[in-house]
């Protein structure tokens, strides 16, 4: 009896300690986010400033932690140098996209040229950073703009004509999958 | 009552229009606005304050009389929507969804409360799926303008913005965060008796700087004072005082934004808004 | 380059003219937020150009940063709006 | 030197004032008063006014809209002028 | 040709600015709903605003923040002379900051008034508040 | 000495603030604070009346930077008279109201101090400041309070009033602010005397002439004369009592306290009067305020009501009194200040008494109110004689100076505004006193000795009755001393 | 290094000029909300980085930073346009606003 | 002219001022309360009395308290005039204290200590008046006495006193504030001054228009003297319980307003001033007219207090008929008059209210014989009418003589008939009542029954009776008042 709550309560400050813990590194790591950010847009390096960068970081990481890193995990790193590899692609996705806009802007007969429809497809993405990501990608890419998506991976997405509808979800879906580690 | 209005905003125009006709143009460096004060205050104010931002030094020190009632302003409408709209009364029924299974739950009674927590979601009578995408967009941004708030509370000094514009700019982010969650969010993360001592506190803070130089042997807002206590450059300590004030400014203006967006969102209920 | 600055900012400014035209003449509400989240970003850019014609432009970044950022709150509050509050009466009110 | 945008944006805030306080509906008077105030603050901006301008963008465009926004929300949209 | 350019350009900031106010006023005085009146208020007071920003502009001059020389050291230090002629008149600037601060808490307390004003009576019309008032 | 003039701000500032951090914490500790402030603040509107008279102007500034850069307080006699007036009925309301405060704002009477606390701030910045800027921002303050105290009464009409209150207010600040940047673009200054002299050169101006009637528009759009009044017995009458008494006596006369400094002080009497043209207009304009605030008073079925109308009629009194461009026309004016804020006060604090204990002053509720509240009532008619203008309560005095004047200037249509008027005041309070002192309505019933049930006193706490009574008296005390205040305060200041 | 700039300007202006006809001529909201998202985020994106890429003229860690800055608008801006797009496209679903179709154009 | 600094005169007016609060705070002990007013009102009287001889001498007291503006200022002046009026007012004021205990509590009426209160407030402001230095000063107490007498005439609280009160009310404070003020200030703004002297204050700045319309305006204005048309205040006001109507509406508050009119006529224009604008005729033709009408208008009343309404405004106009002829002998006839009136009106007055008391009986009709039931009564009742009808043995004849030689001094035949033909209707008016009262038959009773005495109570009787001796009095030892008026008007 004794040995269990015992046990229990060792199990229960080992969790506690884990959960401060990894509160701990997200704070750590806000912190350190929020005094990069202070410097890039102080560019002063009086000590004074450099003070109060301090503290105003401390006090955002202490208090938002949770809103960068709600659960601290240990894959941030690999996420962050996949989506570095991610973004030039993306990128370059962008520009096509753009490029077919403006074709359609500028098309003389443009009403012929579009055809807008919804289309409605499911993925297997679990996170929701992932789903966001997709969805942000999605609307920035060729003729297409997320309505909604869902928590369990259900997007519905306007698209302005057929050649950008029939794109999707495609490798885009596969890429975000890679970046934050999931399964198409 | 439109003619009428016609013919008044007709005469206003037309009384200030004619007395347009003697003033100078429109940039003239020559112009009494332009010589009589303004070349004492650009010639004197990075002397004498060591604040390069030429329009915070008049802000907060020579003019600093008029911006401590200006924060008293701020204040004073943050706590007049608080009075005006604040509604302690409790509603009548809340609604609760149990998030297994997805079942909806009207409670009547307005002592019971059910445990929000895991099994229990609490829910807006005109309840919406909060949006993913908008609140995991909004998560990350949120940390990083409250830093960039901050940054331009603390840098009033050497470049536009100064408390005011931060204390917005923070206050907006926490708008934020109630308008991409929802406002439960906010006013739990937020307690209204922080904000409440919050605002008054950031006008203290700057009446307190203010009222310091005076036992100190000086004026009322006369920052040199301070250097009875912090044994510094008068002209530096001015800029000290000036950062300290601004802090306080910004500390006022953020918590009474965030008051009013509560109070009016919620009709002063603080339970569900926009 | 200057004078370069000056004809992109009087470009940009009657660009704005063009979304202009939709927040002003709607139909609906929605295209009138497109309209003036059309302005918003453009402003970003034009604060910069302004910046560079008063040479200043350290100055001008934290504004338009602001600017970019307080434009995305109000698109999203107004926005928001429909979340909670159905229909588009527009259309009965404009006559 | 910066009289021709200053011009050009002073127009387009008369038009967005009177588009403001003449559209029959109180949430797009709410987008269109938004957008009046950016105009503002480019106004002042143009006009060397940085802290004005910023203190503008931060005012009228961001707290102001969304303050007029939540009244909104709180009371109805409809407007007979 | 290039006198009547020089005299629009000399007061144009001024004519509109009165033009702004009119219609501020305009809508105050006219506009039947409670809202619209602040919007008018509002349209007044940057129409104020504009007013004394352009006395404030004085041209080939800077925005009115002294330049750094180039040494990041913060406070102070490493100037040279200022001329008055280089900056814009800060003052206006900050009397208008106080402006527009007013402005905003009258505006939100307003709004406040507003939304009580609505919860008592439903509708936001002036005469339809009257009507209302005298059937009472 | 140095450091009354700050401290008259700073303490109740300090207290407002302190109560607006208290009422979060320990919401009882509100109060005393509240008073402890407006007791400082007393003291040292007291001490500088006193430096005042006997050493003359103070300068005092603020931030320690000289007048034209900085912001200073410049207090000659009026200033101070108007300070110590000012805080005074703030304290002495503030005594009156504790209990009301405690009735009509239940479970946010610590924030209504706050809020109260930073009307009076601003009301004391207005008077005591010399830099025409940092007038309007304190004008914005005192506005913003008094639209949020106004909001908060009358649960049904209180909101509406306020917001009407709101709009017509900004106007008049803005306009207020409008002349003051007319005359910065002229002058390039802030500092009223710096102004007065930079404007002395330029009397032909054009922009100078704009300037000055966007001031007194705005000014007078805030004190409510007669044409532009239409916000004020609406947001008078349906605020809460406590605010209602303060705003009543206080607001307006601040304004026309702003008034005669800015005619005074910024543009100079030999601008106004000889270089405009302008007084016979405004004279005649005061001339029917003063009639048209009698005659829709006399339409009012409230008495809250009727006494904001009469307000409205007073201040026809005191526009009319400084325009008639002599000193006994402006010495019967700033008398006016202080006696119109010193009856007025006595008004509302009977009113405030009569709602506290019979829910509303509609005239039908008042029947009997002599049996009822003797002590209240006799307050009350005390300052109804004084508004009527009844020797040797102080209104007779004001108005003996101000129908001096009118006779002085030629202004005899306004002479005669002001008789009539007194003549209309007596109807309306005598109509009042009847139906308090009769205590049953007139049913013919003709015997003489018609039955008289012993009246039953249901008085108001003696918190209450306590200052009312001292006000009451007050009243006889200005009006004897009354040659006093002209000669040691206002002659000297008008030389 | 000018013409790097300039080059880099006017892509923008050309995205810009086609974000402003784009919302002008498409025939519905929806497909308005197109070129309003798209093009502008990277009109921005462009002209953002060629005013940077200007301002590193003087080269030094002031400038540098200041670019930077800059840099931080175009990343905020494209994480924030398209939730703005989206939180436009979503209002105008639940308001009911129903989108043009080819059909409507042979009507 | 020599002065004697002295606070008496402030002394002489607070006393019932200061009493008052003694008088509320003992509200529940009737006896105290009436023993205070009683002291109250001897020390007052003790207090002008003190006075009596310096002034006799030719001196004058004068206490200045507060400087409205320069040249008005609250002060006190202590003449013959003054005196006399003081003398009068202070005097009659104990006894209708005494008379008020009577009929109060005979009466039971309510709201007794409100009732004292006011009474000893009136009487403070007609002292107050009495001794006024100027016209500010007497223009203070006036409004003040105005005020006061409110609460006390429409003591029943009915409808029928509400609307008297009104009257009253819209007639005094009208007249007042309309007239009366403009005229003062102006008077202010021509010559910087209100102080009374003899000599008037406006030295040959006044044209005669503008006197003409100035004194028009004080002689209405000061309407609490009666002078017709503003008069029938007077006889709305006589709802008031009977002292209120003996003290204050035979002598107090109507003789302020005659005392008014003398001093603006004496004090402010100077007798020369008028008389070389010839503007005497034209006031004694408006009293002549009020005398008449006056008069008239009794004759046709029935109720005795009406009756005795008109006949004080027909009587108040002798007054200011007397000193409008601005000769040495009309000024004397007409300012001792107040004295002599005084006396003989309150007499009857106080007959009015014991006849009220004891039978209950308001109506002249309803009296006939009632004078063997209430012999003393009547008996001071004839006397009364005796003294306002100006037959000896009775003061009245006294100052009825004085200024039938001031008609004759100035010329006007006609005036001096006025004067004898209201004499005539005053009789008319007055005698009958006594006749029937004693001679005639009571209507409700059997001829030849033994009549009972039914007078009213001790208290009422007595002041009637000390009145009714003293009016017998000043038939033959007048020299006081005269002296004076004398002194006061310095002839």
């Amino acid at each position: 009896m004794n040995s269990l709550t015992k046990e229990v309560a060792s199990k229960k400050s080992s969790r506690r300690t884990a959960t401060f813990f990894k509160s701990f590194l997200s704070f750590f790591l806000t912190f350190i986010l929020m005094f990069g950010t202070w410097l890039v847009l102080s560019g002063k390096f009086d000590p004074l400033l450099l003070w109060l960068g301090g503290l105003s970081s401390f006090l955002i990481a202490f208090y938002f932690y949770d809103l960068l890193f709600p659960a601290f995990e240990s894959g941030y790193a690999v996420t962050f140098i996949r989506f570095s590899k991610y973004a030039p692609w993306l990128i370059y996705e962008i520009m096509k996209a753009n490029f077919h806009i403006l074709k359609i802007v500028f098309h003389p007969r443009m009403k012929e040229l579009i055809d807008p429809h919804i289309i409605t497809f499911k993925t297997n993405l679990k996170s929701d950073i992932a789903i966001t990501t997709l969805a942000n990608s999605i609307t920035l890419t060729p003729g297409t703009i997320t309505v909604t998506a869902t928590s369990d991976g259900v997007f519905k997405v306007h698209a302005i004509d057929r050649e950008s509808a029939e794109a999707l979800p495609g490798i885009m879906l596969e890429k975000v999958a890679h970046v934050f580690g999931e399964d198409v | 009552m439109r003619l009428i209005g016609f013919i008044i905003v007709c005469i206003c125009g037309g009384l200030l229009l004619y007395g347009t006709s003697e003033f100078p143009d429109w940039g003239d460096p020559a112009s009494p606005a332009s010589t009589h004060l303004s070349n004492d205050y650009i010639e004197k104010a990075f002397d004498q304050t060591q604040v390069p931002n030429l329009v915070t030094a008049v802000l907060a020190d020579y003019r600093g009389f008029d911006t401590m009632f200006e924060t008293a302003v701020v204040f004073c409408a943050g706590l007049a929507c608080l009075l005006l709209l604040r509604d302690y009364s409790r509603k009548k029924e809340r609604f609760y969804r149990h998030v297994p299974t997805g079942v909806i739950l009207q409670v009547k009674h307005p002592e019971k409360k059910l445990p929000v927590g895991t099994e229990f979601e609490y829910m807006d009578k005109d309840w919406v799926p909060s949006d993913l995408i908008i609140k995991n967009v909004c998560r990350i941004l949120i940390p990083f303008i409250q830093i960039y708030a901050l940054y331009v509370v603390a840098h009033g000094d050497f470049s536009p913005g100064g408390g005011f514009q931060g204390g917005v700019i923070f206050g907006s982010s926490l708008i934020l965060l109630a308008i991409s969650y929802n406002l439960r969010t906010l006013v739990q993360r937020v307690k209204e008796k922080a904000l409440g001592i919050l605002c008054a506190l950031g006008v203290l803070v700057y009446v307190g700087i203010g009222a310091l130089c005076m036992p100190l042997g000086g004026n009322f807002l006369d920052y040199s004072a301070l250097t009875r206590i912090i044994p510094w450059d008068p002209h530096h300590i001015r800029a000290y005082g000036m950062l300290g004030v601004e802090i306080g400014v910004g500390i006022a203006v953020m918590a009474v934004m965030v008051v009013i967006y509560i109070n009016i969102a919620s009709e002063g209920r603080h339970d569900e808004g926009l | 380059m200057i004078t370069f600055f000056l004809t992109v900012s009087i470009i940009m400014c009657l660009l704005m003219l063009l979304s202009m035209y939709r927040a002003l003449f709607g139909p609906t509400v929605l295209d009138r937020l497109i309209g003036v989240n059309a302005i918003g970003s453009k402003t970003v850019v034009l604060l910069l150009l302004i910046g560079f014609l008063y040479e200043r432009v350290d100055m001008f970044v934290d504004i338009a940063l602001a600017y970019a950022f307080l434009n995305f709150v109000a698109v999203l509050a107004a926005s928001r709006y429909f979340h909670k509050r159905k229909g588009l009466y527009e259309e009965s009110f404009m006559d | 030197m910066h009289w021709p945008i200053d011009m050009i944006v002073l127009t387009f805030v008369i038009f967005c004032a009177i588009a403001a306080i003449t559209v029959r509906d109180l949430l797009a008077t709410a987008i269109l008063f938004g957008a009046y105030s950016f105009m503002m603050c480019l106004l002042w901006a143009v006009m060397g006014a940085v802290d004005v301008a910023f203190t503008e963008a931060s005012v009228g465009a961001g707290v102001s809209t969304v303050f007029f926004v939540a009244a909104v929300f709180r009371t109805s949209r409809r407007t007979k002028d | 040709m290039s006198e009547t350019l020089a005299l629009i350009i000399g007061k144009y900031n001024y004519w509109l600015y009165i033009i702004l106010m009119m219609i501020g006023l305009y809508a105050m005085i006219v506009k039947n709903n409670l809202i619209k009146k602040l919007v008018g208020m509002n349209i007044f007071q940057t129409a104020i605003i504009l007013f004394y920003v352009s006395i404030g502009y004085k041209t080939h001059a800077t925005i009115p923040i002294i330049k750094d020389s180039g040494h990041g050291d913060g406070h102070g230090g490493g100037h040279a002379v200022i001329h008055a002629a280089d900056y814009i008149n800060p003052l206006p600037h900050v009397l208008m900051l106080t402006a527009i601060v007013v402005s905003v808490a009258t505006f939100g307390v307003a709004m406040a008034l507003a939304v009580r004003v609505y919860q008592r009576y439903q509708t936001l019309e002036e005469d339809e508040i009257r009507m209302r008032l005298t059937e009472e | 000495m140095n450091t009354y003039p700050a401290l008259l701000i700073v303490a109740p500032l300090l207290a407002a603030l302190f109560t607006g951090i208290f009422v979060w914490i320990e919401e009882r500790l509100c109060y005393p604070i509240a008073v402890l402030g407006m007791l400082i603040s007393s003291f040292s509107a007291y001490k500088i009346l006193m430096a005042v008279l006997s050493a003359g102007v103070i300068h005092y500034r603020h931030a320690g930077w000289a007048p034209p850069m900085g912001i200073e307080y410049r207090i000659d006699t009026l200033n101070a008279m108007v300070l110590l007036l000012i805080t005074l009925i703030a304290l002495i309301n503030l005594v009156a109201s504790y209990k009301t405060i405690l009735v009509e704002t239940p479970d946010r009477s610590g924030s209504f101090i706050t809020i109260y606390l930073l009307f009076v701030v601003g009301l004391l910045g207005v008077t005591a400041t010399g830099d025409l800027f940092n007038l309007y921002v304190l004008l914005e303050i005192t506005s913003l309070t008094s639209y949020a105290q106004i909001g908060l009464g009358d649960k049904d009409r209180g909101p509406l009033a306020s917001l009407n209150y709101v709009f017509i207010g900004v106007i008049g600040a803005s306009f207020y602010l409008l002349g003051v940047g007319y005359l910065y673009i002229k002058t390039g200054s802030l500092n009223m005397m710096d102004v007065a002299t930079i404007i002395s050169t330029m009397h032909d101006s054009n922009t100078v002439l704009v300037a000055f009637i966007l001031c007194m528009i705005g000014v007078w759009i805030k004190m409510a004369l007669f044409p532009l009044h239409v916000w004020l017995p609406n947001a008078y009458s349906y605020a809460p009592t406590a605010v209602a008494r303060v705003v009543a006596p206080l607001m307006t006369k601040v304004m026309v306290y702003v008034m005669v400094r800015l005619m005074i002080t910024v543009f100079g009497f030999d601008y106004i009067f000889s270089t405009l043209d302008l007084s016979a207009a405004v004279v005649w304009l005061a001339t029917i305020a003063i009639l048209a605030g009698g005659l829709m008073a006399l339409a009012q079925k409230d008495l809250k009501k009727m006494l904001a109308y009469i307000i409205v009629s007073e201040i026809g009194y005191m526009v009319g009194g400084a325009w008639l461009g002599n000193t006994t026309g402006m010495t019967g004016t700033i008398l006016h200040i202080l006696n119109d804020a010193v009856m007025t006060f006595a008004l509302f604090l009977a009113v405030g008494n009569m709602i506290y204990v019979c829910g509303h002053v509609g005239f039908d509720n008042l029947k009997g109110l002599f049996g009822r509240m003797p002590w209240t009532m006799g307050g009350f008619v005390l300052a109804a004689f004084s508004i009527i203008g009844v020797p040797p309560t102080c209104g007779f005095f004001s108005k003996w100076y101000l129908v001096l004047g009118a006779f002085e200037a030629g202004a005899y249509h306004f002479a005669a505004a002001l008789i009539i008027s007194s003549l209309i005041c007596a109807i309306l309070f005598f109509r009042i006193f009847e139906i308090g002192f009769f205590p049953e309505p007139s049913d013919g019933d003709d015997h003489a000795h018609a039955h008289h049930e012993p009246a039953v006193m249901v008085e108001a706490p003696v918190s209450m009755l306590v200052p009312l009574g001292l006000v009451s008296l007050s009243l006889i005390i200005v009006g004897l001393y009354s040659g006093t205040i002209v000669n040691t305060i206002i002659l000297p200041m008008l030389q | 290094m000018d013409i790097l700039v300039i080059i880099f300007i006017l892509f923008g202006l050309l995205f810009f000029i086609g974000g402003a006809v784009g919302i002008i001529r498409m025939p519905d909201f929806y497909s308005r909300l197109h070129p309003a998202g798209k093009l502008d985020t990277l009109g921005i994106m462009a002209v953002v980085i060629g005013l940077a890429i200007y301002n590193l003229h003087h080269f030094d860690t002031l400038s540098v930073l200041l670019s930077i800055k800059m840099i931080l608008i175009v990343f905020f801006v494209f994480l924030s346009s398209p939730t703005a797009t989206h939180s436009i496209v979503d209002a105008g679903m639940r308001a009911g606003l129903r989108h043009w179709t080819q059909k409507q154009r042979k009507e | 002219m020599e002065q004697i600094i002295s606070i008496k005169p402030l002394l002489a007016v607070l006393v019932s001022l200061c009493v008052i609060p003694i008088l509320v705070s003992a509200s529940k002990q009737p006896n105290v309360r009436e023993g205070w007013t009683f002291c109250a009102g001897t020390i007052k009287f003790i207090l002008v009395l003190s006075m009596l001889p310096a002034v006799l001498q030719g001196k004058q007291i004068v206490f200045s308290l507060f400087e409205i503006a320069p040249g008005a200022a609250l002060a006190f002046r202590v003449d013959g005039i003054g005196m006399l009026f003081a003398l009068v007012a202070s005097f009659l004021y104990i006894i209708t204290s005494m008379y008020s205990i009577g009929y109060m509590r005979g009466l039971d009426e309510h709201g007794q200590t409100r009732f004292v209160s006011f009474f000893a407030l009136a009487i403070s402001a007609t002292i107050g008046a009495a001794f006024s230095s100027n016209l500010l000063t007497l223009y203070v107490f006036y409004e003040i006495l105005s005020l006061a007498t409110y609460p006390l005439v429409t003591h029943h609280q009915d409808a029928k006193s509400r609307v008297s009160g009104r009257r009253y009310l819209s007639f005094i404070l009208g007249t007042s504030i309309g007239l009366v003020l403009p005229a003062m200030l102006y008077c202010y703004h021509v010559t910087g001054t209100l102080e009374f002297s003899t000599a008037g204050i406006f030295a040959g700045q006044l044209s005669k228009p503008a006197a003409t319309v100035l004194l028009l305006m004080f002689v209405f204005g000061f309407a609490k003297a009666g002078i017709m048309p503003f008069h029938s205040w007077l006889p709305a006001a006589m709802v008031a319980p009977t002292p209120v109507s003996a003290l204050l509406h035979a002598v107090a508050v109507v003789k302020v307003g005659v005392f008014s009119i003398v001093r603006v006529i004496t004090g402010i224009f100077g007798v020369e001033l008028l008389a070389s604008f010839n503007l005497g005729i034209v006031i004694a033709s408006i009293a002549a007219v009020t005398i008449l009408v006056g008069s008239c208008i009794a004759l046709s009343q029935d109720e005795l207090k009406r009756r005795l309404a008109f006949s004080t405004i027909s009587q108040l106009s002798y007054i200011v008929f007397g000193v409008a002829l601005l000769t040495p002998k009309g000024l004397l006839g007409g300012i001792v008059h107040i004295g002599m009136h005084a006396f003989g009106k309150i007499t009857l007055f106080f007959c009015a209210g014991a006849i009220y008391v004891a039978t209950g009986k308001k109506y002249i009709s309803q009296m006939d014989g009632l004078g063997k039931k209430m012999p003393i009564t009547y008996t001071a009742l004839f006397i009364g009418a005796l003294g306002v009808i100006g037959l000896p043995p009775s003061g009245g004849f006294f100052s009825k003589w004085y200024l039938i030689l001031g008609t004759l001094e100035t010329g006007h035949q006609i005036l001096m008939l006025v004067l004898l033909l209201s004499s005539f209707l005053n009789a008319f008016y007055f005698l009958p009542i006594v006749y029937k009262g004693f001679f005639g038959t009571p209507p409700d009773t059997q001829e030849g029954e033994p009549v009972k005495m039914e007078e009213a109570s001790f208290c009422c009787v007595v002041p009637l009776v000390i009145t009714a001796i003293i009016s017998i009095v000043l038939f033959f030892w007048p020299d006081v008042f005269v002296d004076l008026i004398k002194v006061g008007l310095g002839i």
